[in-house]
């Protein structure tokens, strides 16, 4: 029975990567705000899976703030700012798709060998998705570093947060609820506080583009 | 009670002022929750020296030599800040350079920085520490951009992504030190509670540990400032107000820090090897051989001392990975000092600034003779933060030091080269700021210069005489660190 | 040993004393701006405490060494304080020289010169009192928090003037160096302190020097310690390649201060070094000896050969002392290689030749300082080419400069000269040293410190004729001069008679030394020459036997004042003394003004030819037809170019190279923090 | 009591001979050089005539200028007491040794080249700045002279010098054959003579020590010009001192007068004309040379000193 709902965990988790991916290779940001709405969903399921094969209720409160928070809230959010702020063509990246692509894959392999002898340990169904959660952070990381613009880079690191969250619910059966709830409430004000940040850039700079956001350095 | 007075005073004090923050009698309500903050935090730092270590609210909050300390000293320059800030942040408004509504928020998020700092240090749940810090960043990332300003937007922009992503890595640490803690105390049996994990942590799986102190290290790590994950702090410094540049450096350095001792401390006990010492000295000498070339070049006198910050977060978390009861007390000691120093230092910095209007060091010249006191104060602090003796900042230099030629020789030269860079660049600059012509008026306004001579007279004091209980604490804290 | 009481008194005075030293500066601020309060009343009581620490100390001599503990310091480690017969030496120096420069500076402090008289006054007495401390620490942290605040006080008290540019610069040059060879003085201390290492029990103990006197140290970490001590107090003493910043500094400080610095500052310098050395290590390896002695050789040849053409009184001085530091360090090297080789009364003869230096130099270089102050205060001016014929508006400053310069010159029968002769005797013994290549060397080492001494006289005669002989070189110079004030005349009077003291009863003095060089050797050379000196008379100096060597100073003294007298009274009793004045021989040119005497340029010129690869010589010479002719010569250093320069340049190629680090791209950040993560997991899993 | 007597006897002595010897060597020289010498006592006649003559002062001189003649004066005749001449157990021996004695040369020479300086004429300054030129390599290249022979004797005491080298047996000492030659070198220079001084010459540009003094008159040129006469004759007696010192009687006995008396004359006298002959054979060179050839000296100097530690304490 547990091996059954393990392998749809499982399942969700390469689910979770491929969409890690699409979101790497994604030049729309129309697109990229659904793939990262998708990946809420996925990380709702996973959660509530664990939860209910695992029997731990607050995970179930997890996978609710997910749906709220990552699937239905932040996507909203987003929606409503690149309206607002009428940014909705392209995505320039600094590195060509093709090469992102190579080193996601090198990314992945790599992660997947730092968690093979710790998978090995779990005692949980779910062993080898520590690999994939940790290869989720880095290809989310890969994606904001190679994205100029503000609101991708956002979603990357939300992305990330997404990556987190699947680690914390899959591979340990969730964290003590506290710290899920402070977890969940500082992704929160974080995006309200970027929503503030966005109109303040865009009254600026009359561009999200962060190229503008480079004065500061040494010369 | 007299712990949770610390905590609920700030989040008060945060609350109110979010709602009372634009009136004229802000800043002044500020400086008072700030002293009720500091006195609670005395009475409690009383009640520990006397009671000993404590836990509180189902193990939730602990309290011990290491971080009991840190609330006072977190306490205080808080206090001295928000009365630095009085008259400070009046004349930029009187320059027209805030809002009341931005007063207000300065305000409100004063406080709430002040709660989120105590509360990162007092709880005993290593992921409250993670949501804390996060949200510190958040607390002050719109302190940061508080002057609207193409530059501050853009510093503030680079230390909110920076950070979060750098946290980030934190959480993934913390995650997979709950995997490891799981094993050995159960889903809920207070598997994040520092206290259990440092009672379990011979038993906590090695390979796990290993990579979870790679991601807290990153994470924190790039909060404390540590070279290469530095970038975000000197723009967040230079363009805040100095304010936020002062209790940024002086109190937010430290608490990463502190996150990163606490989790030296498991992984430490967890691997059996000096793995966790050796990459803390090696992100160290980094720190601290890099922030002092950066030093050179600097024009901003303000983005000077944040990577001067920087150096000396660098020699701190080289004494912390060296380890050892001299080392980790020097570590601590200069910890203190260095939070003293470069608050004072900022000060000091906001009055020359504000009176010469910018903040380029070529165009402040002659501090001594506009204001005999901003001179004398940055002049002293300089001396102070550049390790000159019979400040305190030399006490703890001095130990890390000698420790270092005992115990890692081959890291000395470098230390000797960055810190003769880094004198020749801070004191070349700040020199011609302090002494020589000015052509400038005298200062029309009072500057508030006792927070900085409160600071430096402690300072000094630390450099002559460590008072006996201050010794202990330190001594049993460094006891802990190992 | 138990301590009496009595005993304990000695060490008990001088923490008063020094204490007194800081009440005296800080009551300097309660008013910071009245001239007469700070100058007539501080000063004087400094002096006093001066006094009475020369006094405190010269009883001290000999006694067992005292201890006291403050309640002050780190945690586990109080200031420990420690008088013994070295720190006494060096103390009483201190002592006789801030009593003499104290009670000048009362008298030389006038309105209007840079800081507020007050604060300046604080910043006097603490750089005494941090001397003092510096002399009688005895642990590592409390000789580091003296020895930085030494560094600190006087680089305020150089600074003074801190409107000029130049001065700001020479001060920032003089801490920067400071600092660095306090660091490295550290990082000694942090090889010599006991504890074992990682894993043993340490605490903060292990940094009293009783410790570090009783750990053992292999070959290795006993050089690197003494390598870095050499280094850090070597950049104090103005050693080569370290000096730069003395000639910079000495020059910048008011007189008074140059003269701290120059008399006795530098000797703290001498006294880290003997400390470490002597005390700490004492097992030293012969080759640091030979360091040592080649390191003072250039020290001293450079000094002389660039005090000779320098055009400024103070860098003169400045340069001179270089020279005089640099002899100092011979004197301890070659103590150093005979140690090693086990020939401890030799080692004795040539530390109490380098002892006798040190309180020669203080006590001439002083007096010469402060009568650069007195010209200036007369003059306003430090150029030797605008000065000249000083010697009738100020005969007191001119009188006793000459003491001090034929005192500098090393000329009998004043003291320069008694040092100096302890010193080549030294020399004169080492052919017996086993090491064949040594005993090659040291007979070269010795004509280079008879060359040194014969330039050092070429020096101070140019020195002396340029500034008080002659006609003054600028009409403006002899119109305001004036002599001295008496409370300046009696600092002066008083280094003066420091002078022909030391040189007239040079048997009194080593009796003292011998107390020094027992403690750190177990040998001296009072008692060897025992017999001679008692059974023959006291006044006749013979370190080893009165056949190898002797001399008599006050004998050679009277002889000359009985010849000198004697022909004064024959000459006019059977001729007379008639005298007409009447114009100088003008050549059969009429128009000689006194700017066509020769300059201070001119005067060194043929040194200047001489050493020419020493110098880095910039030179204009005007051609015959240039309306305004201009004639220039820039003798700078080479080490600037060889040493400062390429490290300097070095650190701005560093600081462009970390500014690839901050280039303002976000992306790029991001990527450090990934490429550190994925490196580090790497690292962890690999 | 006798030694007090022959002390001051070498005194009166040298106050006595130092004249005759600069006018033995003129006569010298003249004959050498196919003039008519001048008498021997030349050098008294002008001494006294030079006292009887007024001072004329410049009108800018100071007391040190006045007082100079007398230090100078002072110290040459102390230097000439010291050498040991008629004996070598002299009650001032021990006041001072060979170190002592370049000390006392050269506090002469400071004050000759302070006064030099004191008016302020060109002149005196030229001659000042030429003399310290010669005296700073002179000086320690004779200073090295002495230490060669106190190595071989384990003395710088002069009189122990002398004793050791007068009772050597016949061994040749390489060493001293170096010391010798730059002693010679070192006299020439330090007492104004052929090739790097012309004791006649009035001609300004090549002066060194006749420009330093060319303000004095009356006693105080003969005071100079007596302490010039002392230095040359405490040179040479040194020299014999050093090179020659058989003959020289030891101990304090009035009767060793007999044998010491007439050999320190002879050797005076050879010592003179041989003087004279170095002088009319060289040709005077030019300023800039001089540290050439007082380098050499210098080298020659430290040279015998190694070769006496290379050859001659292996023994």
């Amino acid at each position: 029975m547990n091996s059954y709902y393990g392998q749809i965990i499982n399942l969700l988790a390469a689910g979770l990567l491929l969409l890690s991916f699409a979101m790497l290779g994604q030049r729309r940001i129309l697109s990229l705000i659904n793939l990262f709405m998708a990946q809420g969903a996925v990380l709702c399921a996973s959660t509530a899976i664990v939860a209910f094969v695992t029997g731990q209720n607050h995970l179930y409160w997890s996978a609710l703030i997910t749906l709220l928070l990552k699937v239905l809230l932040l996507p909203a959010i987003l929606h409503r700012l690149i309206r607002r702020l009428n940014i909705k063509w392209d995505v320039e990246t600094l590195i060509n798709i093709p090469t992102t692509m190579l080193i996601g894959i090198v990314l992945v392999i790599f992660s997947f060998n730092l968690a093979l002898p710790i998978s090995e340990l779990a005692g949980t169904v779910t062993r080898s998705t520590l690999g994939i959660a940790m290869a989720a952070v880095l290809l989310a990381f890969l994606m904001m570093i190679t994205r100029s613009k503000a609101v991708p880079q956002v979603i990357g690191f939300l992305s990330m947060e997404n990556g987190l969250f699947f680690a914390a619910t899959s591979a340990t059966y969730g964290m003590p609820m506290v710290v899920e709830l402070g977890i969940a409430l500082d992704v929160l004000v974080g995006m309200v506080i970027l929503g503030v940040f966005f109109f303040q850039i865009r009254e600026r700079f009359d561009s999200l583009d962060i190229r503008h956001l480079e004065q500061l350095k040494e010369d | 009670m007299e712990f949770f007075l610390v905590l609920g005073i700030p989040l008060l004090g945060g609350i109110v002022l979010a709602l009372i923050g634009h009136t004229r009698r802000a800043a002044e309500y500020n400086a008072l929750f700030s002293l009720l903050t500091l006195i609670a935090a005395i009475n409690l730092t009383v009640h520990i020296v006397n009671h000993g270590p404590q836990l509180l609210f189902q193990d939730q909050f602990f309290l011990d030599p290491l971080n009991v300390f840190l609330v006072a000293l977190t306490a205080l320059v808080g206090f001295t800040t928000s009365l630095f800030s009085r008259p400070y942040m009046r004349i930029e408004h009187h320059h027209g350079r805030l809002t009341v509504g931005r007063l207000r928020l300065y305000h409100s998020m004063f406080q709430m920085f002040m709660f989120t700092m105590l509360l990162a240090l007092t709880t005993n749940n290593m992921g409250i520490l993670w949501v804390a810090m996060e949200a510190a960043t958040l607390t002050t990332v719109l302190l940061v951009s508080l002057y609207r300003t193409t530059a501050s937007l853009e510093a503030a922009w680079k230390y909110f992504i920076l950070c979060g992503v750098g946290i980030a890595q934190a959480l993934f640490g913390t995650i997979l030190l709950y995997f490891a803690a799981e094993k050995v105390l159960g889903h809920e049996g207070g598997a994040l509670l520092w206290t259990h994990l440092n009672a379990v942590k011979g038993t906590l799986e090695p390979t796990v540990m290993s990579l979870a102190f790679v991601f807290l290290l990153v994470g924190y790590g790039t909060k404390v400032g540590l070279v290469p994950l530095h970038n975000w702090l000197p723009d967040a410094h230079a363009e805040g107000p100095t304010p936020v540049s002062a209790v940024l450096s002086g109190l937010l350095l430290n608490v990463a820090l502190y996150a990163v001792v606490r989790c030296k401390v498991l992984a430490d006990g967890a691997l059996h090897s000096n793995l966790a010492g050796v990459l803390m000295m090696g992100f160290g000498l980094l720190s601290v051989v890099v922030a002092a070339f950066f030093l050179s070049r600097q024009k901003d006198i303000k983005r000077m001392f944040a990577y001067s910050s920087i150096e000396h977060m660098g020699i701190v978390t080289f004494a912390f990975g060296m380890g050892g009861p001299l080392a980790s007390f020097g570590g601590l000691l200069h910890m203190t000092v260095h939070s003293l120093t470069k608050s004072a230092i900022f000060f000091a910095v906001g009055h020359a600034t504000q009176k010469s209007g910018t903040q380029l060091m070529e165009q402040i010249r002659g501090l001594i003779k506009i204001s005999p006191t901003v001179g004398w104060g940055l002049m002293l602090g300089t001396l102070a933060i550049l390790g000159m003796p019979p400040f305190g900042v030399f006490a703890s230099e001095f130990l890390i030091l000698t420790t270092a030629m005992k115990q890692q020789p081959w890291a000395t030269p470098f230390l000797l080269m960055a810190l003769g860079v880094a004198f020749a660049s801070i004191f070349g600059k700040v020199q011609p700021m302090v002494f020589g012509e000015s052509t400038l008026p005298k200062l029309p306004h009072k500057p508030a210069m006792l927070p900085v001579f409160v600071h430096l007279a402690l300072v000094l004091m630390l450099g002559l005489w460590i008072p006996p209980y201050l010794a202990e604490w330190y001594r049993q804290a460094a006891k802990f660190i190992g | 040993m138990p301590l009496s009481i009595h005993e304990l008194l000695s060490i008990d005075w001088l923490i008063a004393l020094v204490v007194a030293w800081l009440v005296i500066g800080l009551a300097g601020l309660l008013a910071p701006r009245n001239l007469s309060f700070v100058g007539k009343t501080l000063y004087p009581l400094g002096a006093l405490v001066g006094l009475a620490v020369a006094l405190v100390a010269f009883h001290a001599l000999g006694e067992t060494a005292e201890i006291a503990v403050l309640p002050m310091g780190l945690p586990d480690l109080p200031f420990h304080l420690r008088l013994d017969s070295l720190s006494a030496i060096f103390l009483l120096l201190l002592g006789a020289a801030a009593a003499g420069i104290s009670i000048y500076a009362s008298g030389y402090l006038r309105k209007g010169e840079g800081t507020a008289p007050g604060l300046q006054s604080l910043q006097y007495h603490i750089f005494l009192a941090s001397m003092a401390l510096v002399l009688l620490a005895d642990d590592a942290y409390a000789f580091m928090v003296a020895w930085e605040s030494m560094a600190l006080s006087s680089f305020f008290l150089v600074t003074s003037d801190h409107r000029k540019p130049d001065i700001r610069r020479a001060g920032y040059l003089y801490l920067l160096i400071a600092h660095i060879g306090a660091i490295s003085i550290l990082l000694s201390f942090g090889v010599l302190q006991s504890s074992a290492g990682l894993g043993a029990t340490q605490g903060a103990a292990d940094y009293t020097f009783s410790h570090m006197r009783a750990t053992g140290h292999d070959a290795f970490w006993a050089s690197a310690a003494f390598g870095l001590a050499l280094l850090g107090f070597g950049a104090k003493a103005g050693l080569l390649p370290l000096h730069v910043w003395l000639p910079e500094a000495h020059p910048a400080a008011p007189s008074p201060v140059s003269a701290m610095m120059s008399g006795v500052m530098l000797k703290t310098a001498i006294y880290g070094v003997l400390r470490v050395s002597f005390d700490l290590l004492h097992h030293p390896l012969w080759w640091w000896g030979v360091a040592v002695l080649a390191l003072g050789l250039a020290s001293a040849l450079f000094g002389a050969v660039f005090s000779a053409v320098q055009s400024d009184m103070k860098r003169l001085l400045a340069y001179s002392s270089i020279e005089n530091i640099g002899l100092l360090f011979v004197g301890i090297g070659l103590a150093l290689t005979f140690q090693s080789f086990g020939m401890l009364t030799l080692a004795a003869l040539a530390l109490t030749a380098m002892l006798y230096h040190c309180l020669n130099h203080a006590a001439f270089k002083s007096l010469l300082f402060l009568c650069t102050g007195s010209v200036l205060h007369a003059t306003r001016e430090r150029s030797l080419g605008k000065l000249g014929g000083l010697i009738h508006p100020m005969p007191w400053v001119a009188w006793l400069a000459l003491l001090g310069v034929i005192a500098s010159a090393g000329l009998p029968p004043l003291n320069g000269f008694v040092s100096e002769w302890l010193l080549l005797q030294a020399f004169l013994f080492t052919p017996n040293l086993p090491h064949s290549y040594i005993n090659m060397l040291i007979p070269v080492a010795a004509a280079a410190v008879a060359l040194t001494a014969a330039l050092a006289g070429y020096v101070m005669v140019k020195f002396f004729a340029i500034v008080f002989l002659g006609q003054a070189r600028e009409e403006s110079i002899s119109q305001h001069a004036h002599d001295a004030g008496w409370l300046e005349r009696a600092g002066l009077v008083w280094l003066a008679a420091l002078c022909v003291l030391l040189g007239l009863f040079p048997v009194f003095v080593i009796e003292k030394l011998d107390f020094v060089t027992r403690t750190l050797l177990g040998a001296g050379v009072y008692e060897t020459a025992g017999d001679a000196a008692h059974t023959q008379n006291w006044l006749l100096l013979a370190p080893i036997s009165a056949d190898r060597a002797s001399y008599e100073p006050l004998v050679f003294l009277l002889m000359i004042t009985a010849v000198v007298a004697a022909t004064f009274f024959i000459v006019r009793r059977f001729w007379h003394g008639r005298l007409r004045r009447s114009a100088a021989w003008d050549c059969g040119f009429p128009l000689q003004t006194a700017r066509m005497q020769d300059t201070a340029e001119g005067f060194s010129q043929p040194l200047r030819q001489v050493f020419e690869p020493f110098y880095r010589l910039t030179r204009d010479l005007p051609t015959s037809f240039d309306k305004a002719p201009l004639y220039r010569v820039v003798v700078e250093d080479h080490f600037w170019y060889w040493l400062y320069l390429p490290v300097a340049r070095a650190s701005e190629f560093g600081a462009r190279m970390v500014a690839f680090l901050q280039q303002g791209r976000i992306s790029i950040y991001l990527l450090y923090s990934f490429l550190t993560l994925v490196v580090l997991l790497f690292l962890v899993r690999g | 009591m006798n030694s007090i007597l022959l002390q001051f006897l070498e005194l009166v002595l040298a106050l006595a001979l130092a004249p005759v010897l600069t006018g033995w060597v003129n006569q010298c020289r003249a004959w050498l050089q196919n003039r008519s010498a001048p008498p021997l006592l030349q050098p008294y006649y002008q001494i006294v005539k030079l006292f009887e003559k007024d001072v004329v002062l410049a009108h800018h001189a100071s007391s040190l200028f006045r007082s100079a003649p007398y230090f100078i004066f002072a110290a040459m005749a102390l230097a000439a007491t010291i050498v040991p001449t008629l004996s070598t157990d002299l009650p001032f021996g021990p006041a001072a040794d060979a170190i002592a004695l370049v000390g006392i040369f050269a506090l002469a020479r400071v004050f000759i080249a302070l006064a030099g300086m004191d008016i302020g004429t060109a002149f005196g300054t030229l001659g000042a700045r030429r003399e310290m030129l010669v005296g700073f390599l002179a000086e320690p290249a004779l200073l090295m002279v002495f230490f060669t022979a106190s190595l071989i004797s384990h003395s710088t005491s002069l009189a122990t010098i002398v004793e050791t080298l007068a009772h050597r047996e016949l061994v040749i000492y390489p060493s001293m054959a170096f010391a010798g030659v730059a002693f010679t070198m070192v006299s020439l220079a330090e007492n104004a003579r052929v090739p790097v001084d012309n004791p006649t010459t009035h001609l300004e540009l090549t002066m060194i020590h006749e420009a330093m003094i060319l303000e004095y008159s009356g006693r105080h040129l003969a005071l100079i010009e007596w302490a010039a006469a002392l230095k040359m004759y405490a040179y040479s007696c040194l020299g014999l001192a050093l090179f020659f010192p058989w003959g020289i009687p030891e101990g304090a006995k009035f009767a060793s007068l007999a044998i010491g008396l007439p050999s320190l004359l002879i050797k005076l006298a050879i010592g003179g004309f041989l003087l004279a002959l170095i002088e009319t054979l060289s040709a005077k060179m030019r300023i800039f040379r001089a540290p050439e050839f007082l380098g050499t000296a210098f080298m020659l100097a430290v040279l015998g000193m190694l070769v006496h530690l290379l050859l001659e304490t292996g023994k």
